[in-house]
């Protein structure tokens, strides 16, 4: 199975300009692992498309039409006459509709997260527990040894502190 | 949460349903799920409405008024309606009881009837002197009126007493010296135009308040386009007086005299022709506007434009009683309300008074009613000794006669009480024996209505649901206790069903025998529920000079020095409770007084100017001293009594009678004077002059309502004869309204 | 953000959170026992005593048949909207002292809904047909009325809770994959669980950038709109003072105006006990207290408004409402109510009280309570004073109301306890994107330049 | 196509304002005030009637009533030209009733003969029907009511008595507009006519103020008494729609 290099650093610009190095030597699109998000990846790696936003359009869609529906499909399907109202009425039942908008583009929302970003994890996937506290780490896919060599070359010359060899498995 | 949870589970799991039919075996005469009515006679009061009860699976629900009895025509009051809370009231007398202990210790041990009633009839053999036993009932009529004479005339003894207290003696009195009527007229209120009230609450407890409020909804809005006027003449505003369009407050007593000054009034505007004007000018002559103002408080102007407007209304009606009956001069006053009548000329005639013939069924009890003198004289003889047997029916003297009669000190000289009462009310606590007799839903009986309406009426009553405890009919007690002393030759019958109806023979015999004969009649009596005769009494009125000359009232007596006692006492009866028989019914402890919206108590009512000046607030307990005795009472502003005024509702203060009525309140009877009218021997209930005193603690009465004032939102809208209304064609007063400069 | 004596590191955050959460004293465990103690007690006891005797356990009668519950659940309701609703709002402005206060607000928010649905189920005569009130198939084929402010209100708290939960989450799951590296036994297993793998690469953090932002834009309208609907189960009755077209606004102010208040007493207990006082600072108490100046002016133009518009009006009801609230039996609860909430606020016009923690403590504490004497009044004063004069009774809370009110504070505490138990309370990315980021050890980085 | 028409027409039944379809009936109950003399027979009858609980004094006092019609009081004027108005205040039976919209599981709804029906079974108790009411006729259970036997065996086999945390409210008596429409069709007519049907109110009123009867029939007396010049309703300006219509008192001095 394919191997990875994996570069850490002290501060995000190193650790970019490493990945920038990568992506110019003709590797596959390095992955940067951080404890904060880190500003000018876009640049670096390329800019990123985000579907979420499709994912709360019809979402927010669907809940309309379907708070409309339950407000008016429910109200008919047993006819209870209150307050001189007409069965289905208009004013309230836009109320729930504008809830329901609300509620299905939250969830859709959140659908649409876990799905770009590929969460939640089913496998174990590369990582190292000193992202999550202060290092910024450059991972990038090697098929042999060689080309584990000119990454660890590129990583070390970007200024990594260290680079480690790791299995898609995490060891 | 988890305990929340299974809390909850258990909430929502239903009990299972017990019993769907009370009985395995039912009685033939119903089926499940469908109501059989029953028409009978309403024994809450002594108006004597028909009524129609609704049973199922053998259990009363619902009483509702008999449509075809004349007297309520399908309409029935509040306590009416509770009668079926007297019936199933858990605190009924269940079983013959013998007193344990000291008499008065409330300790009872339960009998057998056989041994109860042999017991009874023992003592009453053994008496040695016949007029030694004394009989006290509540007011009955019909045939067990009767049959109370038949009892005590076989013992041997005169002393039989029919004992109510709000039986209005005075206005017997009256009726019978002015126009020699030994039955209470018929007042038609229904065809009347123009009614005086007197002091009278026709509509919540004066004779037949029922039919009243039939007669007073034809006369407002039922007429066409003529609307009756009501006047009420009181010290204090009643119901009556909150639905009459003009409530004039006379000073208590006054009221006689306020009705001779409009008699005089009326001669003065040449409007009496009769041939004795000349009698009644000399006789009236003193009340002159000038001195009736003087006396009652009541501006002249007002005496003449009542006098000119109820001359002119044609029909107009007079009518007093209440509180203007229960003074030191209330015949006196009474005799001047009828004068008035007999002045307008409506005697005899629909709108005004119309006499009663004889009652048909059940013989007069107009002489055996007890008035205050009676049951004082009671006293004295208990006190000497001279009464052996005392057997008292289903009326309450220890509660509703004040100390100064007393009676309940008498008691203890007497060797033997015996009470046919169905519950441990005051007196019954004091009793040796107890005989607890049926509800008035599980008797046999009937009834001719007194004041009847202007023709025969009788009505039979009968059981309408088998008896719930081991209890009998007043009627069966005293044929038992006559069989027990070999009185049967006389008085032969198995039982009450048996008595009543084999004299029912006599009033089938009176009419045209019809086809079917006495059963298919008799049948006909208690499907209906009412039988009537088109008998009238056509007795023409002529008013002995000597009577007329001598009219007058004299001024009311007071017991209490003014000075020290500010305050005339005006007990009124509750609307709710009546004379106290309704407070061991708690929907009628529930029910808010009309007029202050108060429950579950007593209060005593005085005029907010008064309240004010003496720094009481609303639910401040007040002490009310009479010459005779105090009582604690919550203080209640009312706008419409006068400002030295003060009344309290009659019913709370028991200190017996269950549950729902003990110690509940105060009751205003134990603090009147023993004061009486001196031509009736009636007490004088609002003769009592009192004081007012702060006990510094507060007990609010229990209110069902809020703010008692409109803040002009128009909820209770009216139209007015003139103003913005005037171009409706709404019923309006049909009284040309007068002011004659007389 | 950073303390006087040392510069603030990466790895000082990740330190100070992980150690809030498995660090305990003493005193959380007395308060945490107190606080279930205090629950159980005085919410749990009373409601149960309550279930099995009706809910004639409280003071409530015949006109005035909503009482305290119902004030507590608009309460708990109006605390929730400062913390998701400002938490949003400072996130799409990109207001930088948002970050180390925001987790706890959204939770007091996630909190004061549950407690808030507990008053739901405290103040329904039957809450054990409470469901009938949520739209699911059944065999009665019954549904819930939709034309229901109630129903409403359902829907709307339903989707707010969602909103919430969802939101406070997606924010946290960066910081639970970095207390997940840190900690051992059934709290590690909890956060592998909750943390669903994060691994912090640059598409995980532009994913949740967009969807977090999403989140706040819609849970802004979701927010406002709860506390307008609120507003109307009282406002779509015809009762005069509750009948008014200025509710919701009315409402909506005064739901971030509580919350707000509830934050600044939320912030002031964490900074001193759970010690983050390198997180939470005088700047943050300085912006809590502009933002409850202009609240608190803005509640208190409303407030006048309603005051004129009901003298305007000149009809009966609307004047004897007035009356009532101002001289009548609650009038004493009407002023406590201005002091605390219009006039005492006054003095968050100096900087001095503004960045005094104490001050500011007492003076939150004091505007929430004012803030339930506002919810009280409009529920007692106004059912008490409706059209027909003869049945207006005046209304007074019965000791299992007070009793369940103490309680829902309790029961709020505890689950607040147990939150900075579980939850990292102070977001670790977001405290360590305000701070200073580690700078290249070269200097002036080279690959810059060359592109 | 068919569907489309379909959907258009119910599309078209279920907007129309006020019902979906004309009521049976439109029950009605006048009140005369100029008759109404405050007696309270009517609150009694009712509460024999409609099984209404015995509430208790404690109770009373923290102004739980349970009185379906309750007779309110109004006092004008000082002493000694005071004067006490009466008038009977019951469920009014709107035809826009305020506390139908709000009730969340449609608890309470207008049935086909036009009446605002309470479901007992189905009340979660949240209230808000007695807020939304201006006429403060909802009655709530607060504790499960208690008899004191034998009292109990009065209660009425026609009517279910509530539990706690359960609204009611005057129903006009719909145990006895069933029962007559029942009869009615036994008797092979079509429909209930005048004078069938009394609620326990209307049926003991001694002076006659309370009438009932179905406004759809213009020879009704209720039809008449909504024609009279001084019929009125309380709180018009609500536009309620009630069907309970006042008569005006008649003020003849003024």
């Amino acid at each position: 199975m394919a191997s990875s290099a994996l570069g850490l650093f002290h501060d995000p610009d190193s650790a970019l300009k490493a990945a920038g190095d990568l992506m110019h030597a003709g590797f596959a699109r390095p992955e940067l692992l951080s404890p904060i998000p880190v500003h000018g990846a876009d640049e670096v790696l390329g800019p990123k498309k985000s579907v979420i936003k499709r994912f709360t359009f019809f979402g927010g869609i669907f809940g309309a039409l379907a708070g409309f529906s339950l407000a008016a499909g429910t109200a008919v399907l047993y006819l209870h006459p209150t307050g001189g109202r007409p069965i289905i009425t208009i004013p309230p039942f836009l109320i729930i509709t504008y809830e329901m908008t609300i509620l299905f583009g939250i969830l859709a929302t959140v659908l649409g997260f876990f799905i770009s970003a590929r969460l939640p994890a089913i496998r174990e996937r590369l990582y190292v527990p000193e992202v999550a506290v202060d290092k910024f780490a450059v991972t990038v896919v090697c098929d042999t040894q060689d080309n584990f060599g000119r990454a660890e070359a590129i990583l070390c010359a970007a200024g990594a502190e260290e680079v480690r060899n790791l299995n898609e498995d995490g060891s | 949460m988890g305990a929340g949870g299974g809390f909850m589970l258990a909430e929502s799991i239903k009990h299972p349903v017990e019993h769907l039919i009370p009985y395995a075996v039912p009685p033939e005469e119903f089926s499940s799920g469908i109501a059989t009515w029953y028409n009978s006679i309403c024994g809450m009061c002594p108006a004597g409405c028909g009524i129609s009860v609704r049973t199922r699976e053998g259990r009363a629900k619902k009483i509702e008024g008999n449509p075809s009895h004349p007297v309520n025509q399908g309409r029935l009051c509040a306590l009416g309606q509770a009668g079926l809370q007297v019936l199933y009231n858990p605190d009924r007398l269940t079983a013959p009881m013998l007193q344990s202990g000291e008499r008065g210790s409330g300790e009872f041990v339960q009998t057998t009837w056989n041994e109860g009633l042999s017991e009874v009839a023992s003592r009453l053999s053994a008496s040695t002197n016949n007029d030694g036993i004394y009989f006290v009932s509540e007011g009955v009529r019909g045939h067990l009126a009767n049959l109370f004479e038949l009892f005590m005339n076989e013992l041997g003894s005169a002393n039989l007493l029919h004992y109510d207290f709000a039986h209005p003696h005075s206005l017997y009195a009256a009726n019978n010296h002015i126009f020699g009527e030994r039955q209470l007229p018929y007042y038609d209120i229904r065809n009347s135009r123009y009614l005086l009230s007197f002091g009278a609450d026709y509509l919540n407890d004066w004779l037949s308040p029922v039919h009243h409020g039939l007669g007073f909804g034809h006369s407002r809005q039922g007429n066409g386009d003529a609307r009756g006027r009501f006047v009420q003449i009181e010290p204090r505003m009643s119901i009556s007086g909150a639905s009459a369009d003009e409530w004039i407050p006379a000073t208590p007593g006054s009221e006689g005299i306020l009705a001779l000054g409009i008699a005089q009034q009326i001669l003065a505007g040449g409007n009496y022709q009769g041939t004795d004007a000349d009698d009644w000018n000399a006789a009236l002559a003193t009340y002159s506007a000038a001195y009736v103002e003087d006396k009652t408080g009541v501006p002249a102007d007002t005496v003449a434009r009542i006098a000119s407007e109820f001359s002119h209304a044609e029909p107009g009606l007079a009518i007093g009683g209440g509180a203007a009956g229960n003074h030191t001069n209330g015949v006196d006053t009474l005799v001047a309300v009828n004068a008035l009548n007999y002045l307008v000329g409506n005697i005899g005639k629909p709108g005004g008074v119309v006499f009663n013939p004889d009652p048909v069924v059940g013989s007069s009890t107009a002489g055996r009613q007890a008035n205050f003198a009676a049951m004082q004289d009671l006293a004295e003889n208990a006190r000497q000794g001279a009464i052996e047997v005392l057997i008292i029916n289903n009326t309450n003297p220890l509660f509703t006669l004040p100390p100064g009669a007393g009676l309940k000190e008498a008691l203890a000289s007497i060797p033997l009480v015996v009470s046919l009462s169905s519950f441990m009310d005051e007196t019954t606590a004091m009793a040796d024996i107890i005989l607890p007799s049926h509800t008035y839903l599980e008797s046999w009986g009937d009834d001719m209505p007194q004041p009847g309406v202007g023709f025969s009426v009788g009505a039979v009553s009968q059981p309408v649901v088998s008896p719930l405890y081991n209890t009998r009919a007043t009627g069966d007690i005293i044929l038992g206790l006559a069989g027990k002393m070999g009185l049967g030759e006389a008085m032969g019958w198995d039982s009450m069903e048996d008595y009543i109806k084999d004299s029912w023979r006599n009033v089938y015999e009176r009419g045209s025998p019809d086809a079917g004969g006495f059963d298919s009649f008799w049948r006909e009596v208690l499907t209906s529920g009412a039988w009537g005769e088109n008998t009238r009494n056509s007795n023409s009125v002529v008013i002995d000079k000597q009577v007329i000359d001598n009219i007058a009232v004299a001024e009311a007596e007071f017991s209490g020095n003014p000075d020290e006692y500010p305050f005339v006492l005006h007990p009124y009866l509750s609307t709710t409770l009546y004379d106290g028989r309704g407070a061991n019914l708690p929907w009628m402890q529930e029910l808010p007084d009309p007029m202050t919206s108060i429950v579950y108590g007593s209060w005593v009512e005085l005029n907010p100017q008064t309240a004010n000046e003496m720094g009481i607030q609303d639910g401040d307990l007040l002490r009310i001293t009479s010459e005779h005795g105090s009582i604690e009472v919550p203080a209640v502003t009312f706008p419409a009594i006068m400002p030295d005024v003060v009344a309290m509702p009659i019913g709370q203060g028991h200190e017996e009678f269950g549950r729902y009525a003990r110690n509940r309140g105060s009751n205003p009877i134990q603090i009147l004077a023993p004061n009486m009218d001196a031509v009736s021997g009636s007490l004088a209930t609002s003769a009592t002059r009192v004081s007012l005193a702060q006990t510094g603690r507060r007990a609010a009465p229990v209110k069902t309502g809020g703010e008692s004032r409109q803040l002009g939102r128009n909820i209770v809208q009216s139209t007015g004869a003139d103003g913005d209304s005037a171009g409706h064609s709404a019923k309006l007063n049909s009284i040309p309204i007068v002011v004659d400069p007389a | 953000m950073g303390n006087e004596e040392r510069q603030m590191q990466f790895a000082d955050v990740n330190d100070d959170v992980v150690r809030s959460l498995t660090e305990t004293g003493r005193s959380y465990y007395i308060a945490l026992a107190t606080a279930i103690f205090v629950m159980l007690a005085c919410f749990f006891f009373p409601w149960f005593y309550q279930l099995y005797y009706g809910i004639g356990a409280a003071g409530m009668n015949h006109p005035t048949v909503w009482g305290t519950y119902l004030a507590s659940f608009v309460f708990w309701i109006g605390l929730s909207h400062s913390g998701t609703l400002l938490s949003c709002v400072l996130h799409i402005t990109n207001s930088e002292w948002r970050k180390a206060m925001y987790r706890s607000a959204e939770a007091m928010t996630l909190f004061s809904l549950m407690v808030a649905a507990t008053m739901v189920m405290v103040h329904v005569g039957r809450p054990w047909f409470i469901h009938w009130a949520l739209p699911y198939p059944n065999q009665m084929e019954l549904w819930p009325n939709f034309r229901s402010p109630l129903m409403f209100d359902v829907m709307a708290i339903t989707t707010y809770v969602t909103g919430s939960l969802i939101f406070i989450y997606m924010g946290s799951i960066p910081d639970f994959a970095a207390v997940r590296d840190r900690t051992t036994g059934w709290r590690h297993h909890l956060y592998v669980l909750l943390s669903l793998g994060w691994r912090g690469t640059d598409t995980e953090w532009h994913r949740l950038g967009w969807a977090y932002t999403f989140l706040a834009v819609l849970i802004i309208p979701l927010a406002v709109s709860v506390h307008s609907i609120v507003s109307w189960d009282f406002a779509m009755s015809l009762v005069p003072g509750l009948h008014q077209t200025i509710f919701a606004p009315y409402f909506v102010v005064g739901a971030i105006y509580s919350g707000t208040a509830g934050i600044v007493t939320v912030m002031y207990v964490l900074r001193k006990y759970m010690n983050f006082e390198h997180f939470i600072t005088k700047l943050h108490f300085d912006n809590l207290g502009k933002l409850l100046l202009v609240l608190s002016l803005i509640w208190t133009y409303i407030n006048i408004l309603e005051l004129f518009t009901g003298w305007f009006s000149g009809t009966s009801t609307e004047y004897e409402q007035l009356k009532y609230k101002l001289f009548g039996f609650y009038a004493p609860l009407y002023w406590e109510m201005i002091l605390f909430c219009a006039v005492a606020p006054l003095l968050l016009i100096s900087k001095k009280f503004r960045t005094s923690f104490v001050p500011m403590l007492i003076l939150s504490i004091a505007i929430n309570i004012g803030m339930y004497t506002e919810r009280f009044l409009i529920i007692g004063a106004t059912l008490s004073r409706q059209y027909l004069p003869n049945a207006w009774r005046v209304y007074v809370p019965s000791l299992v109301e007070i009793s369940i009110l103490v309680g829902s504070l309790a029961t709020f505490i505890t689950l607040f306890l147990l939150f900075v138990k579980i939850f990292p309370s102070v977001s670790i990315y977001e405290v360590k994107e305000t701070m200073e980021t580690p700078k290249s050890k070269k200097g002036d980085t080279e690959w810059q330049a060359a592109h | 196509m068919n569907i489309m028409e379909r959907f258009i027409s119910s599309w078209q039944k279920y907007r129309k304002p006020g019902y979906y379809e004309d009521f049976d009936y439109a029950w009605t109950m006048s009140i005369d005030l100029d008759r109404c003399t405050g007696c309270s027979a009517c609150v009694t009858a009712c509460q024999a009637e409609n099984n209404i609980p015995i509430v208790g004094e404690k109770e009373l006092a923290k102004g739980r009533e349970m009185h379906w019609i309750r007779i309110e009081r109004y006092w004008e004027g000082e002493y000694p030209n005071a004067k006490l108005k009466f008038i009977p205040m019951l469920c009014q039976q709107c035809d826009a009733a305020p506390c139908e919209t709000v009730c969340p599981v449609s608890a309470t709804y207008h049935n086909q003969d036009g009446l605002n029906t309470q479901v007992y079974n189905r009340c979660i108790g949240t209230r808000s029907c007695a807020v939304y009411c201006p006429y403060e006729v909802r009655y709530f259970n607060y504790n499960s009511h208690h008899w004191d036997s034998p009292l109990e065996q009065q209660l009425n086999p026609d009517v279910s008595v509530r539990e706690k945390g359960v609204m009611e409210k005057c129903t006009f008596c719909i145990q006895r507009v069933r029962q007559a429409k029942d009869h009615a069709k036994d008797d092979g007519r079509r429909r209930v006519q005048e004078g069938d049907i009394q609620p326990a109110c209307v049926q003991t009123c001694p002076s006659e103020a309370l009438v009932f009867g179905d406004r759809k029939d213009s020879n009704s007396k209720v039809a008449k008494s909504l024609a009279d010049p001084r019929a009125y309703h309380v709180l018009d300006e609500l536009n309620t729609l009630p069907s309970v219509v006042y008569l005006k008192k008649v003020d003849s001095d003024g």
